[in-house]
Parts: structure tokens; C-alpha cells; sequence
């Protein structure tokens, strides 16, 4: 396979930050607009991908090895049920800090409003752990089919 | 912070963050990780207890998730629509939960000492775990969406545990078979759950089973639904996928995976007696589920005949052995719960136990031999008697458990589907009987050119099994003989209940929407 | 019968899949005919929740006068469908891993080559 | 012989398919919205969140979306264990 021209490396590189933003405001912003942890993860884990396509996967695997991945897959997964089993005090899966003072208390007035972020009680985190999830997870495997597909390219030579 | 309140919840939350930090807790050392994921199981089994306890003795246990309230409190159900995920266990779920506490233990235990491949063991294990949420989510579900879910984790963990061996090109195309027919069977669920909801627009089992109203899209429905969980279930016509998986997979794996399918079956006989059983008539589901029986029964006898593989060999047992459970399941509901179908869903029901641990032990001893001699072909093992004493004890018990002789377990839930089956026609029953002594007669065979007989020259060398192999082999034989002898130390205590739960279905709606 | 052409659509994706499904012979095929089946329900669990001039369910900078709750389309069947969007991206990468693997071992994709599981 | 058994599954699954779609409730009339219209009367007073749609995948039906993430963890793991020989290069 050749390698990619400069166009493309330059390109990616230029667009990459912009995916990466995009998809982290569609995490974070996932109780308020169209998106959330599934749909942003998707977003940024596409973007990282295009970097991937771009380099090839010689170069992205000197900076990332997928057990890292897996790790950090780990750790989104578990703050997910660990937000699951903060709740547990009333039931799993409570919104315990929905109504509170605290981070991401308030409830927002019925009806139409321009969105405030400082509401949905536990939904915003578990769109940042589920999107943190998402990333790690499609990436991993993303990374590992590219690794088969280079392993089958080294036998033809 | 109530543990018997939450025990619902626990008992899938324990495991699922046990596999999410297996990966985690590997990195320290593989007998680390080994203690850990039996002590996760160990801890799991004693949730599973608590919430049985209370099963018992309040009938019908209910667990809301996300609610300001755990339980449904009767004042407010009646002014607000069930919106949330509810999960609701009686008699039956908690039986078949126990059952797939009990193999994912062993399953563990052995696998200890099995699983050789240390490259790939951290997430075993992590599959393992994923495999009994799945099985336990799909048993103590009361929603059709979460159903959904849950079969699609165990499906996916099990085809990936199937593929364990990547080497063997058979163990693969048995991933990827019984991975695309799951995948295809669960989208048809699916179809089917949609089809409800556009309905009824309720998700929640006891609210569809209660708004039925017979009309052409819920027979559409009704169709499939049981065509989805019999492709899943393995039964004949849908068979095909079963002696591959099972035989070609890893033999732990194996045993884990009898209690996926059987989840599976819990699935359809749910979808019969629970959701459809109040509003249809159910007499000509019943008669094809019978057929269906029959098949499952008579390909597996035929095709255990002429098996040269050992674990292939009793996969087919495992066909026909379904097909029994199918009987019996099917006898009741086309009898009537109230009539003389209970004994049938006693036989029936008990079966299941019972064909877990036979047919699990069954392929724990084939395992065994495997692992001692790397042999999968019967016609190349021989006077294995002699150098794995214990191991062959333990596959004559299963063998004689699994065909049906009068100490063992077997015999105790077979003479109930034979006698229901009798008086729904006799000559059913006389066949029924006849491919049982042709699986003995099977099995006979088998044990003969795998234990006894001429010693094959190449395998002077080996051994017994390690301990652990050995040691969950031991329990389970353990409890089948004790079944086999005190069958009413089971169905007095666990099978009645799950009978009584089956045959009382307003009792579960209405533990959902308050009194009927 | 205008009204249920969405209804048609999802009958033939959901028939395309399964005629991928049975009739074609290679891994790779069948694999895409199971993704086009489950496109097929994905379609029907949305097509469900919708109602006719409706916006979509989200509060933030809510056209004026929109009535609630007719003018909104229903949430759960779009829930619904995002989950089984995410199993369905988890079923195709398992299957296309195990199917990289199979073709690694026998050097084709015809599914009747690979047969060795018979009887 | 196999080709004729998989035409006749297919045949009798294009009538069933078919017939459903015909007599399905006409499209973007649902017949019951009880639960639906509860949600978005009330998932703004119930979680704070203004999307329903977010609401229902992590608070009301948060549990499949525990499952959801679950199943993807699941496939993750099958893959680097089917792909394992592949991975440290």
C-alpha cells in the first residue's frame, strides 16, 4: 500500500482538532441537544480513526497500545455503574442529583427554554463516562483490525 | 443501604463489575484474578440466595430501576403509566436463575485449571461473567426490551467464548454460525417487541400480557417470538447450530453455555404461559411445540448414532434431551396448567435442572479426556478406564442420569413428562420411552469404545485431570445422585414454586398493576 | 395506502437481509445481509414513534406554540433504536473478527468451502 | 435441495412481512401514547434534562443503556480475544 500522500496527512491533521471538539460538545451536551454519550463517542472515535487512515497504523501504534485502551475502556464502564450504583441509597439507577444543589442540580423551567447546562442531574456524567466507553471501545477495535490488515500485507512482501 | 431490597439489582450488578475490572485485576497475577472471579461468583450465589429467600416467601418480588421507590407502591400505579425498567421475579425465574448460578460456577471452577491459553484468559474470564449477566438478566427481566438486551449479551459473550480456540477452524465457524443465527433470531424478537409496542405502546410484560386483545399483529407477533426463542433454544427444525456449538467449543464453555440456551427456553415457555397464556387460546401452539418435540428428540437420537466425534456425539444427546423438556412444557400447555398439565409442567420444569447437570457433567468427563488426551475422535480413545478412574465414574453417572435409569436424577423428571404424555396420547409417550433406551443404548456404545475395550498404544502416557477439574465434576455428580435418590428435596422446594408461578399469571400482572 | 409506505420499506430491507442471508455464499455477504435486516427493524422501531407534524422531543429552544404533548414525537421508540444501533455495530465487529479469522485459516470466504462442521 | 427449503422460508417470511405492513396502524397516527406522553410531560420535572430522548436512555430506561454499554464492552473483548494473536505487534 502507499503511503498516503502529504495533502491527506495535512488535511487530517488540520481537520482532526475540529472532529475531536465537535464530538466532546455532542457528549457534553447530549441532555440538552440531539447527541449525547453514544452519538459524541462515535463522533471523537471517528475523528481519532481518520488520523489512523491518515499516518497509518505503524505510527499511531508507537503512541497507543490497545491494552491502553482497553483500560481506559474499563474505567468508563465502571464509573457508568458506579453513577448507577451511587443511587442505590433510594433504587439503581436513581437520578439522586436531580433537585439537589450540587453540580448539575437544577431543573430547568417546563417548557421552551434556550437550555442551561447546570441541569440533568446525573445524566451529563454518564454521558462523559459512556462517550469516554464508546471512544476506547470502537477505537480499540478499529486499531486491532488495521494491526490484522498490516499483518497480512507484511506476509506479501 | 438494604441489601435484600437491592438484592434484584446486586445480582447483576456484582457480576457485570466484576467483569468490567477483571481486565484490571489481571494485570496482578493470574491466581489473583482466579480468586477474584470466584470470590465475584461466590458473592453473586449469596445475593442469589437472599433474593430467592425473599421469592419464597412473598411470591412475586418486584424491582424498579431509577424509581424514587425500588417497589411499586399500589396508590400511585394506577395514575402513572410504568415508564421504567421493572424487574420481576416469582417461582420461575429465580428457579432458572439458580440453575445458571450454579454452571457458571463450575463453569469457573473448572476453567481454573482448563484454560491453558494465558494470553487470552484475562478476558475469558471477563466473557465468563458477561455470559452470567446475560443468562441472569434475561431470567429475572419483566420488560421485553431489556430481554432483548440481555440475549444479545449472552449471545454475543457466548459466540466469542465458542471462538476461545482460534487455532481450530471449527471453533470459529461455530462462533460465527451460532453468533449470526442469535443475531438473526434476536433481530426478529425485536421485530416482534416493536410490533407490541406500536400496539400497546407498553414494554413492560405483565402490562402487554394484560391489554392483549387477539387481533392479526399479535399472532403475527406470537409467531414470532416463538419462532425466534426455538431458533435460540435449539429445537429441530433450528437445531443445526447446537452440535457445533457445543461441540467445538471449549468444554467449560460448553457447560456455561447449556444454561444460555436454556434462558433462551425460559424465554419461550414465558412468552407461552405468561404474556400470550391469559388472552389466547393456546391449544394449537401447543400441538406444534409437541411436534416440534418429537423432532428435537428423534434427530438427536439419530444423529448421536452416528457421530464419530465424542462431543458432538453428546451435543445430539443435548438435542434430544431439549426436545424433552419441549415435551413436557408443551404437554401442559396443551392440557391446561389447571388440568393435568401441572404434572406435565413439573416433569417438564424439573427436566431442565436436570438435563443441565447431566448433560453439563457429560461434557465436563468429554472435556476431560480431551484435556488428557487431546482427542476428539472416539474411534482413536480406548481403555481410558484404567488411567482416569475418576473421570470415567463420573461419565458413567452422567451417561445413566442422562438416559433416563431409575437411581438417577434423570428418571425422576422423565417418568412425570412420561405419564402426562400418556394421557395425551399413549403411543407419543411409547416413542418418547423408546428413543430414551436408544439413547442409553447410545451412550452404551460410546462408553464402551471410550473406556473400555483395547488400549490405544499412543495413550499409555496419560493422567488424571487436575483437582479442580476434578472437584466440580464431583459436585455435580454429588447432586445428581442426591437428586436421583430425594427428588422431593428439588420439586418440593424450587420446582412447585416455579410450577405455581407458571400456572398463576394474574398473580404476576398483578403484582405490576396492583390487584386483578 | 400512501400512509404505509414507510411500513413497506421496512418489509423490503428486512426481506433484501434475509434474502442476502440465505442465497448468498460468501461470509462477507451474509454478514451485510444481517446489517440490512437489522437497518430493517431499526426503521420500523422509529417509524413507530412518530406522529404526524411533530417535532423532535427536546425542550431546548422549543418552536412557540407547540403543544404538548401532540406536537412532539415519542422518545422511547428513539431510545429504543439507539440502543439496538449500538448492538448492532458490536454484532458486525465480532462477526467481521471471527470472519478475518476464518479466512486467515482456510484462504476463502465461500461458505460452502469452509464447511467442515457436517451431520 | 437446500435452496428450495431456504426459497420456501423466504417466501412464507415475504408474505408474513408484507401482510403486516398492509394491516399495521397508518403511519404517524399512534393508537396508545400513555407512557410516551407521560415521559415528555414529565422528564424535564423528573430529571432536569431538557432532551427527552437523553432522559429515556439514561434515567427512565437507564438499565438497557447499562446493558447497551455492556454489550459493547462484550464485543470489545471478543474481538482482542478473537484478534489476540494480532495484538502486540
Amino acid at each position: 500500500m502507499n503511503e498516503p500522500s502529504k495533502i491527506v496527512k495535512t488535511i487530517a491533521s488540520i481537520i482532526f482538532p475540529f472532529i475531536i471538539v465537535y464530538g466532546l460538545y455532542i457528549i457534553v451536551h447530549g441532555h440538552l441537544t440531539p447527541g449525547g454519550g453514544f452519538q459524541g463517542g462515535a463522533v471523537t472515535a471517528s475523528g481519532i480513526v481518520l488520523l489512523l487512515v491518515a499516518f497509518g497504523s505503524a505510527e499511531i501504534a508507537k503512541k497507543i497500545k490497545e491494552s491502553h485502551l482497553s483500560i481506559l475502556e474499563s474505567v468508563g464502564a465502571l464509573s457508568f455503574i458506579s453513577l448507577a450504583l451511587l443511587g442505590l441509597s433510594t433504587a439503581f439507577f436513581y437520578n439522586f442529583l436531580a433537585g439537589s444543589n450540587f453540580i448539575f442540580g437544577r431543573i430547568p423551567p417546563f417548557g421552551s427554554n434556550p437550555g442551561d447546562m447546570n441541569t440533568g442531574g446525573v445524566l451529563p456524567l454518564m454521558n462523559i463516562s459512556v462517550g469516554l466507553k464508546v471512544i476506547a471501545g470502537l477505537f480499540a477495535v478499529v486499531l486491532i483490525l488495521s494491526f490484522v490488515a498490516r499483518a497480512k500485507e507484511g506476509r506479501r512482501k | 443501604m438494604n441489601i435484600a431490597t437491592h438484592s434484584p439489582a446486586l445480582i447483576i450488578a456484582i457480576p457485570l463489575l466484576g467483569a468490567f475490572l477483571t481486565p484490571l485485576i489481571g494485570k496482578l497475577g493470574r491466581r489473583v484474578r482466579d480468586a477474584f472471579v470466584l470470590i465475584i461468583l461466590i458473592l453473586t450465589s449469596i445475593i442469589g440466595i437472599i433474593l430467592a429467600q425473599q421469592v419464597y416467601s412473598e411470591g412475586v418480588v418486584e424491582y424498579v430501576f431509577g424509581g424514587s421507590s425500588p417497589s411499586i407502591n399500589s396508590s400511585t400505579t394506577s395514575s402513572i403509566p410504568i415508564v421504567r425498567i421493572i424487574f420481576e421475579i416469582d417461582g420461575m425465574s429465580i428457579f432458572m436463575a439458580m440453575i445458571s448460578l450454579l454452571l457458571a460456577f463450575f463453569a469457573a471452577l473448572y476453567s481454573i485449571s482448563f484454560v491453558k491459553d494465558e494470553n487470552g484468559s484475562d478476558r475469558y474470564y471477563t466473557l465468563l461473567l458477561l455470559l452470567l449477566v446475560g443468562m441472569l438478566g434475561m431470567e429475572l427481566t419483566g420488560d421485553m426490551f431489556n430481554f432483548f438486551v440481555f440475549i444479545e449479551i449472552a449471545s454475543i459473550s457466548a459466540s466469542a467464548l465458542i471462538a476461545f480456540s482460534v487455532d481450530r477452524g471449527e471453533s470459529l465457524e461455530a462462533a460465527i454460525k451460532y453468533l449470526a443465527i442469535s443475531s438473526i433470531g434476536a433481530l426478529f424478537l425485536l421485530f416482534a417487541i416493536g410490533l407490541l409496542y406500536g400496539q400497546y405502546d407498553a414494554l413492560n410484560m405483565a402490562m402487554i400480557a394484560n391489554s392483549l386483545s387477539n387481533t392479526y399483529i399479535d399472532k403475527i407477533a406470537l409467531i414470532l417470538l416463538i419462532g425466534s426463542l426455538a431458533m435460540k433454544s435449539g429445537i429441530a427444525p433450528m437445531h443445526m447450530w447446537m452440535p457445533d456449538a457445543y461441540g467445538e467449543a471449549p468444554s467449560s464453555v460448553t457447560f456455561a453455555i447449556i444454561a444460555a440456551t436454556q434462558a433462551s427456553l425460559y424465554g419461550l415457555i414465558r412468552v407461552c404461559f405468561t404474556i400470550y397464556g391469559k388472552a389466547f387460546d393456546m391449544q394449537a401452539i401447543a400441538g406444534v411445540l409437541v411436534a416440534l418435540a418429537f423432532a428435537s428428540i428423534f434427530i438427536g437420537a439419530t444423529m448421536t448414532l452416528i457421530q464419530s466425534s465424542l462431543t458432538r456425539a453428546i451435543a445430539y444427546a443435548a438435542v434430544a434431551e431439549m426436545g424433552y423438556i419441549l415435551l413436557g412444557i408443551g404437554t401442559a400447555l396443551f392440557l391446561g396448567v389447571e388440568a393435568h398439565g401441572a404434572v406435565a409442567l413439573k416433569g417438564g420444569i424439573f427436566h431442565i435442572f436436570n438435563d443441565a447437570l447431566d448433560m453439563g457433567l457429560l461434557f465436563l468427563a468429554a472435556g476431560s479426556i480431551i484435556y488428557a488426551t487431546k482427542e476428539r475422535n472416539m474411534n482413536n480413545l480406548g481403555g481410558l478406564a484404567r488411567r482416569m478412574r475418576f473421570t470415567t465414574i463420573f461419565f458413567l453417572i452422567g451417561l445413566l442420569a442422562a438416559s433416563g435409569m431409575p437411581p438417577m436424577n434423570g428418571f425422576a423428571s422423565k417418568i412425570l413428562i412420561y405419564e402426562s404424555t400418556y394421557t395425551l396420547n399413549p403411543i407419543l409417550a411409547i416413542i418418547a420411552i423408546l428413543s430414551s433406551i436408544l439413547m442409553l443404548a447410545i451412550f452404551v456404545r460410546i462408553f464402551y469404545s471410550v473406556f473400555l475395550g483395547p488400549e490405544n498404544p499412543n495413550l499409555k502416557d496419560i493422567k488424571e485431570v487436575p483437582k479442580p477439574m476434578l472437584i466440580s465434576m464431583a459436585c455435580i455428580s454429588l447432586i445428581i445422585i442426591l437428586l436421583g435418590i430425594f427428588p422431593s428435596l428439588v420439586v418440593d422446594s424450587i420446582v412447585n414454586p416455579a410450577v405455581h408461578a407458571l400456572s398463576n399469571v394474574d398473580a404476576y400482572i398483578g403484582s405490576i398493576l396492583g390487584g386483578v | 395506502m400512501i400512509y404505509n409506505i414507510p411500513y413497506i420499506a421496512v418489509a423490503a430491507l428486512i426481506m433484501i437481509g434475509l434474502y442476502a442471508i440465505l442465497f448468498k455464499r460468501n461470509l462477507i455477504k451474509i454478514v451485510i445481509g444481517i446489517t440490512i435486516l437489522e437497518s430493517g427493524v431499526n426503521l420500523f422501531l422509529i417509524t413507530l414513534g412518530y406522529r404526524k407534524n411533530a417535532v423532535a422531543p427536546i425542550y431546548t429552544n422549543l418552536p412557540e406554540g407547540t403543544s404538548i404533548p401532540e406536537g412532539m414525537t415519542l422518545p422511547v421508540p428513539q431510545a429504543l433504536t439507539l440502543t439496538s444501533i449500538v448492538i448492532g455495530v458490536a454484532v458486525l465487529a465480532l462477526m467481521l473478527a471471527i470472519s478475518i479469522q476464518i479466512y486467515k485459516k482456510y484462504r476463502t470466504l465461500d461458505v460452502a468451502k469452509i464447511r467442515r462442521l457436517k451431520g | 435441495m437446500n435452496k428450495k427449503v431456504a426459497l420456501i422460508v423466504f417466501i412464507i417470511f415475504s408474505c408474513i412481512l408484507v401482510s403486516t405492513a398492509l394491516t399495521l396502524r397508518p403511519f404517524g397516527e399512534p393508537r396508545s401514547t400513555e407512557m410516551d406522553d407521560y415521559i415528555i410531560e414529565n422528564a424535564q420535572n423528573e430529571t432536569g434534562a431538557n432532551n427527552a430522548v437523553t432522559s429515556v436512555v439514561f434515567d427512565y430506561r437507564g438499565f438497557d443503556t447499562l446493558g447497551e454499554a455492556t454489550v459493547l464492552f462484550t464485543a470489545v473483548a471478543g474481538v482482542l480475544l478473537v484478534l489476540r494473536r494480532y495484538a502486540h505487534e
